[in-house]
């Protein structure tokens, strides 16, 4: 390998290695990485490549740069794009409840205490997407463990849940009882024309 | 024969293995030679483990296809037929050639992938100065004009689905009634009849079965006792006599 | 400010979002992160920006890269330096896709939205277990209910499979048109040695 080609890989890998971890690394553990056990890479070499990508990235259409601290190297944003980067970041995001997160929700709300596996049964889908993001907006929590084999997180409805559809208690839910569901299962024999066994 | 040590689980599913078998054989896949095809596919259904019912349930499917459009091709085509018959391994070809294609696309996509693997994503870094409060999700906004009348439909939707779900095949079997001949019954019937003859021709055996149920329920039960290994069926010419040996 | 400053600055911005954020951010966000409310950004000249910070990344001394994903970007690290990371980030390795889940993954994503039934009629052995892993590895989602009996949910393919497989939208997907099954009746053909009527 010519000097100038390791070089030029050195730049990228640190490149690589300081944007994938986003904290600041040792030189150290960077010479490591970088070199071979035969043929650790020299301070000296490394040292070059990181003088030339610290002046790279002074250019002014790079937005972020790399700074020294106590031996250790790191990346971070350029302050100037702070402004820019906080529009993005305080963004107001149009949050709203899709179909999915409905569905679990309902099934949460009548079927509560409820397990995951239970409302997957319920969907035919898995849920873990919808019911962490209904933990996310407080619509639902943890309200304690099945006594069952590995102990499954029992899901419940908030406060929050009760005071946004203005409920004062889950007694309030329209009714679902057994009844309904027997009305389903009949509806779904005399679509049938047979008979479906209990 | 050669000897199939192949497991069951080397393979997705029935259109899998028949692809394994056509590649194998060297076959054209537009004219598979439906005779062979179906032996060495029953032949590997035989050395399967039958431990899993329900992999092996769906392989079974696939042996009653091909079965059925063995028998089709055999049967003397309709001459007085105008158009001409579809080529009953149409539907098979068919299948075939989509699997086909997906299978191509899962082992470029699998390349695709080993390669994507190599990129590594970073976890945000936001600057203390540019992290605000982390936005509260107000969830009265959220539910927005969703009421508990609403939800209790969606939840009512859902119980319908799941109750809509049940096997559509197996829920329509309805009421089982007790059979008015039983298949054990006619088994051992037509073991005492054949025990002793050298042979008999089926016509003449089942000539002595009177009504439709007794008809059927004797094709089984002779069908039962050759898969046992009870009889043996022979049949020396085409559209020959079909004659029963007892191997007892 | 002049045209080419304007421009230098979206690349600058664009690299200090994307870095401090590290996810994929829609090309229309950050359009109007980078504009006033007075002069919004054109799209001609954000896409001009990208095209040259696309570029600029593709230097070999570069450890990263700029992707495009069905209309949004996001920085990675190039493939060529997996090994290098490897070695100072303990990142679990992506789980590897058994045969199933590549077969059922490729039939959602030339075939979304899909059914389960239609899934499980080309692949002739039923896939609840599959589409529920890829839906867990958010590969597939939920993407509606298909308007008949039942109402079965359709699934289709996520940005994380874009990025599974390194592709920036469906239309870069290996091509499988009838042609390429016009192409396995010609092997089919050449193997025969006869001639297959068309």
């Amino acid at each position: 390998m010519s000097d100038t080609e390791s070089q030029v890989n050195i730049k990228a890998a640190v490149e690589a290695i300081l944007f994938a971890t986003g904290t600041a690394i040792e030189a150290t553990k960077l010479m490591a990485a970088l070199g071979t056990e035969e043929e650790p890479i020299g301070k000296k070499e490394f040292k070059a490549a990181i003088d030339e990508l610290m002046s790279e990235y002074e250019a002014e259409d790079r937005g972020i740069r790399l700074i020294e601290l106590d031996g250790k190297y790191q990346l971070c944003t350029k302050n100037d794009y702070y402004d820019v980067l906080a529009k993005i970041v305080n963004m107001p995001r149009k949050h709203s409840l899709t179909d999915v997160l409905l569905e679990t929700l309902s099934i949460v709300a009548y079927k509560q205490p409820v397990t995951r596996a239970e409302i997957e049964k319920i969907r035919g889908v898995s849920c873990n997407h919808a019911v962490n993001k209904l933990v996310e907006y407080n619509l639902i929590c943890e309200v304690g463990r099945l006594d069952a084999p590995g102990h499954p997180i029992l899901f419940g409805t908030t406060d929050d849940f009760l005071r946004c559809f203005g409920i004062s208690s889950m007694d309030e839910l329209p009714d679902i009882s057994p009844d309904k569901i027997e009305d389903f299962r009949r509806q779904a024999e005399a679509e049938a024309g047979i008979e479906v066994p209990t | 024969m050669e000897k199939l040590d192949l497991k069951l689980d080397v393979f997705e599913g029935p259109l899998d293995l028949l692809l394994h078998l056509i590649e194998k054989n060297k076959f054209n896949i537009f004219d598979i030679p439906i005779v062979e095809i179906t032996r060495q596919y029953l032949d590997y259904l035989d050395q399967m483990e039958e431990e899993n019912m329900d992999i092996m349930s769906e392989f079974l499917v696939m042996a009653a296809t091909l079965i059925s459009i063995k028998s089709k091709m055999l049967l003397p085509k309709e001459e007085t037929e105008e158009e001409e018959e579809e080529d009953p391994r149409a539907e098979l070809v068919k299948s075939l050639l989509e699997y086909k294609m997906y299978k191509y696309a899962s082992s470029e996509l699998k390349d695709m992938s080993i390669d994507a693997a190599n990129a590594f994503y970073k976890e945000p870094t936001i600057p203390k100065e540019v992290k605000q409060v982390k936005e509260e999700v107000d969830p009265a906004e959220l539910i927005g004009d969703m009421t508990m009348q609403k939800l209790n439909e969606i939840f009512k939707t859902l119980l319908r689905r799941e109750i809509d779900r049940v096997d559509p095949v197996r829920s329509k079997f309805g009421t089982i009634t007790k059979e008015e001949i039983r298949l054990e019954d006619k088994m051992v019937e037509i073991q005492n009849e054949v025990r002793g003859l050298k042979s008999i021709n089926f016509k003449t055996l089942l000539g002595s079965k009177r009504g439709k149920l007794n008809l059927i329920v004797s094709f089984l039960a002779i069908l039962e006792l050759m898969k046992s290994g009870v009889l043996l069926i022979r049949q020396e010419e085409m559209f020959g006599d079909i004659l029963i040996d007892s191997l007892e």
